[in-house]
């Protein structure tokens, strides 16, 4: 193993002596900024309390960011699903059973206007109750089932004048089994300009969010710099240029941004995932064509890529600024 | 090498470090710069290393005038000098070897070519079995010596060492004197700060000697 | 003004000499403690851009818990409010005149079953829709008012049965005048469930807020400390005992739980004061008797105080353990 | 005052720093602590204050057994210590003054008498004009001056000075000489760690001599 690896050195080295061109002057250099680069990561993980703490604040601002725009591009898609999803709700009286509720679905399903209709029967209702409410075992210590059955009535396509919706309701209403004959459509219309609103002050929010980014950085690297101002003070004095000195800042800067972007992506993505197996269950109750938007795969680039490069122009902004100050030069 | 015209510096509210100072070095010149504490001996060498900037006269360091030097031609005139500081100026969270490297590290030398000077100049300064041991593992003079080592690994043209055997034992000062008088054989330009009177006394040099800032003697 | 001045001090020193008692000597160690705290102040307001990052994150913090707090308590207050106000919105028929509805509302009026029924007039309806829906001019554009009149009708607190609101309410929707009668009640249930989950997890994010003030200000103390890693050395050296050492990181710990207390207070009751008018004209809409309560002083003060034990804490854990690490002793 | 038994001291991967090391000093002796460079003798010293402790061996300062001593303990015995350091320790970031004053401060000590005691030390050492300076601002003799001022503020029992004298023109040297033997005067036990033979010749104490961390030579 031992002489294996000489070998590969000697190679590497006569390697270099043979082509002494431009070529092996570039490879150089980059070999230097890689060594450079990962040299900054270990010195990152050489301090994991203050790293994780300016990563964590700063994933923090990034994911909500993303979020943001995640739950404004889902928003969008949700409204739109739910103005196609005009559906009424058949609260039914306490007394009716599963049976005459199960007869009463199906003379409606006999309508003409009317697409499908659903039963939710007591039973099912309890239990979704439980499902959704979180209160679980705890309801079973209730006494009989408090809850009523409900119809799902889906009117068909067709039927997209108010008034002929009002009139199906109304003669839904009468019948003798129905408690209560509900349809929201208020507030979809509520919602939709609420969303308006929402996604304008997050816009706002987001570009706030992305100077807290640059702040960040700039400021964890403001204290490196003071913490390693010897350094930099020796190395300016034995001829160190500034492109030599400011180089690792700036990797810690892309660092930064670029392990805080990538946990961002994660909080994210779990978020999606953690909401999406509810979501679904809810989108099914209301028969909604509603599907959560999972971040692309370019949309995840871009987020990593500009989380490293705000990273990347905190430490230059706080590096060329401070280098000034330091003595001698 | 090193011409000093008439140079003043002033410290903001600390008055004149240096008044009128002239003198003109050789290459391959030696030098002792001697003078009480506070005369301005340390002062003296920042100016040609322009970690300070002279307030009035002109400096020429290798034909080159440091007043109407641009900032980014200072590193690379500090890569011709080898500056052994007062207070030693090592880094303490990298190893012996790392310190020496540094003036070698910052030209982008390769590595290999790295590793074999370091070792030859820790090897002249008597330290080569430390390399991999940090400065606050060793005895003061033992940190001094790195940082002869370190000014010395660069082959500098001229050489500047600011009280550079204030902790060294006798024995040890007079290699190190051997050291610089091999440089200067060999065409290096050297500035000794000093006020180790024994050694001036064994080492026989010319000296400049500076009292509150001026230059009142010049003599063998 | 200067020999007003000698003559304090000299005043002060008289005093001293004359007490050298035990009174004297606690009345010294207070001096010494007021003078180390405001010292550490200034400490801390040298570095301002550290100082407000850590500040602005552990007020973040403290604000998020303060907020859950809030949000819980005044939802509970809001679903108790919702709860008395069964109202019944009728949306009338696009081709009905203000005066038709007027004349409507008076009708309904004469109902013994309704309480009160107030109208919103088209009009209204455009500029409330204006008001919250935030699009403001850009909908004085349209072309007439899409938005049909309003009768708000609230029931007498008498009638508490469900199928006697049903009735009043199929008989409202049979009016030839009314499109959709719309009587909101699952919902309300649904709310309370949600804010009955959302209330437990608040309690546990708060928790781990709180967790997060400790963590942020150690961190913080524990860089400061570093920096300050000579001094720590060379007072060890001097003979300064631990507690001599450790005070001024406590008191540092203390000034960055404090400012964030504060600052988080002020976040949150301006905040309060923001959302105070838009929902007390969304009260008044909904005629609810909701009264958005916020911060009393005993809570202020436990918000505060708990901050700054946090920030103490969190220097105490630090420099306890980190002092330990410190060579010599 | 200062008794060293058969001690021992060794630094992981270092080999032992002192070897089988005993003597006494009484109370109001002064002696000369010598040796090449890495000989031990700022371990010797380190041990007296506790910044190291000894690997083996019984250690007594002014009564007291240092093996036997609790941390919380420490702060206490090093107020009876005047320490000079080799590398100063200076406060970068306070003045000379406040870094004078640190010993006493720690006390708990009035601001007054404070003030009182720091004018003194420093006039002792030349330094009286220069209290608002910060040690940046000043030469490496100076910076010297700053620490030995420290270590006499607090009025100590045994004076540990690690070459108190590395950076300081003779003249001055010889004037921190006559500052150590007055405090040898009024009974406080000195013990100077240096190489500079010059002195050692001019003022006439006795010696402990180390060689690789033993002691080969005691005579006056
Ligand atoms: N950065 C500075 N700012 C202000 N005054 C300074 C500064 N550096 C040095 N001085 C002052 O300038 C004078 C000369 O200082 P210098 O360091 O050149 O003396 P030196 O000859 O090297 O003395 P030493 O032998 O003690 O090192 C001293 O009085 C010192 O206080
Ligand atoms: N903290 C440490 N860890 C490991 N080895 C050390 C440490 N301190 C000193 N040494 C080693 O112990 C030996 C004695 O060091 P010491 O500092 O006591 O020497 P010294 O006599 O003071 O030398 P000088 O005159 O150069 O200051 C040296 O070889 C040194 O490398
Ligand atoms: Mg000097
Ligand atoms: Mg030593």
């Amino acid at each position: 193993m031992k002489s294996v690896k000489q070998n590969k050195d000697l190679g590497a080295n006569t390697h270099k002596s043979v082509r002494r061109g431009n070529e092996g002057r570039i490879s150089k250099l980059l070999q230097r900024h890689k060594v450079s680069l990962m040299a900054s990561l270990w010195r990152l993980l050489a301090t994991p309390y203050t790293t994780a703490m300016a990563v964590m604040v700063m994933a923090i601002a990034i994911t909500l960011a993303g979020s943001f725009y995640v739950l404004v591009s889902n928003s969008e898609q949700l409204v739109n699903s739910l103005q196609t999803g005009k559906q009424i709700s058949l609260f039914l009286e306490g007394g009716i059973s599963d049976q005459q509720a199960s007869k009463l679905a199906q003379e409606l399903r006999a309508n003409e206007l009317i697409e499908q209709v659903t039963l939710i029967t007591k039973q099912q209702a309890l239990a979704e109750f439980k499902q959704y409410s979180g209160f679980g075992v705890a309801l079973n210590a209730l006494e009989g089932n408090p809850l009523p059955a409900v119809l799902q009535v889906y009117p068909k396509e067709t039927l997209t004048e108010a008034y002929q919706l009002k009139q199906l309701m109304a003669q839904m209403q009468n019948e003798k089994a129905v408690d209560i004959a509900q349809m929201d459509m208020a507030w979809v219309t509520r919602l939709q300009s609420i969303i308006q609103i929402v996604s304008r002050v997050v816009l706002l929010l987001s570009s706030l969010l992305a100077l807290a980014v640059v702040f960040i950085t700039g400021n964890t690297i403001r204290s490196e710099l003071q913490e390693r101002h010897d350094e930099v003070v020796v190395t300016k004095l034995v001829g160190g240029t500034n492109t030599f000195i400011c180089l690792p800042f700036l990797y810690a800067g892309f660092w930064y941004g670029f392990i805080s972007g990538v946990l961002a992506w994660l909080i994210i993505s779990l978020m999606l995932l953690m909401i999406d197996g509810p979501l679904g269950q809810l989108s099914l109750l209301y028969q909604s064509q509603f599907q959560l938007h999972f971040l692309t795969i370019g949309e995840s680039a871009l987020l990593i890529f500009s989380a490293s490069a705000l990273g990347i122009i905190g430490a230059f902004a706080v590096v060329s600024q401070q280098l000034r100050l330091v003595k001698p030069e | 090498m090193l011409t000093f015209d008439r140079v003043f510096k002033r410290y903001p509210d600390a008055g004149d470090a240096l008044s009128d100072v002239s003198f003109h070095l050789d290459k391959g010149e030696m030098r002792y710069l001697t003078g009480h504490s506070g005369a301005g001996k340390s002062t003296l060498l920042k100016l040609i290393a322009m970690i300070e900037r002279s307030s009035r006269g002109q400096l020429l360091v290798d034909g080159q005038n440091l007043g109407q030097m641009r900032d980014r031609q200072i590193p690379f005139l500090r890569r011709k000098l080898g500056l052994i500081f007062q207070d030693y100026k090592l880094l303490f969270d990298r190893t012996v070897f790392d310190n020496v490297a540094l003036p070698l590290l910052v030209t982008g030398m390769g590595q290999y070519e790295i590793a074999r000077r370091v070792r030859a100049a820790l090897d002249k300064v008597g330290l080569l079995g430390k390399e991999n041991k940090y400065p606050l593992a060793l005895s003061g003079g033992e940190q001094q010596r790195i940082g002869i080592a370190r000014a010395v690994v660069n082959k500098p043209a001229i050489i500047l060492a600011d009280e550079p055997t204030g902790n060294l034992d006798p024995e040890l000062s007079a290699e190190i004197m051997h050291l610089f008088e091999q440089f200067k054989q060999v065409g290096v330009t050297v500035l000794i700060a000093t006020h180790d009177i024994e050694l001036i006394s064994r080492f026989d040099h010319k000296i400049l000697q500076l009292e509150h800032g001026r230059l009142i003697n010049q003599h063998a």
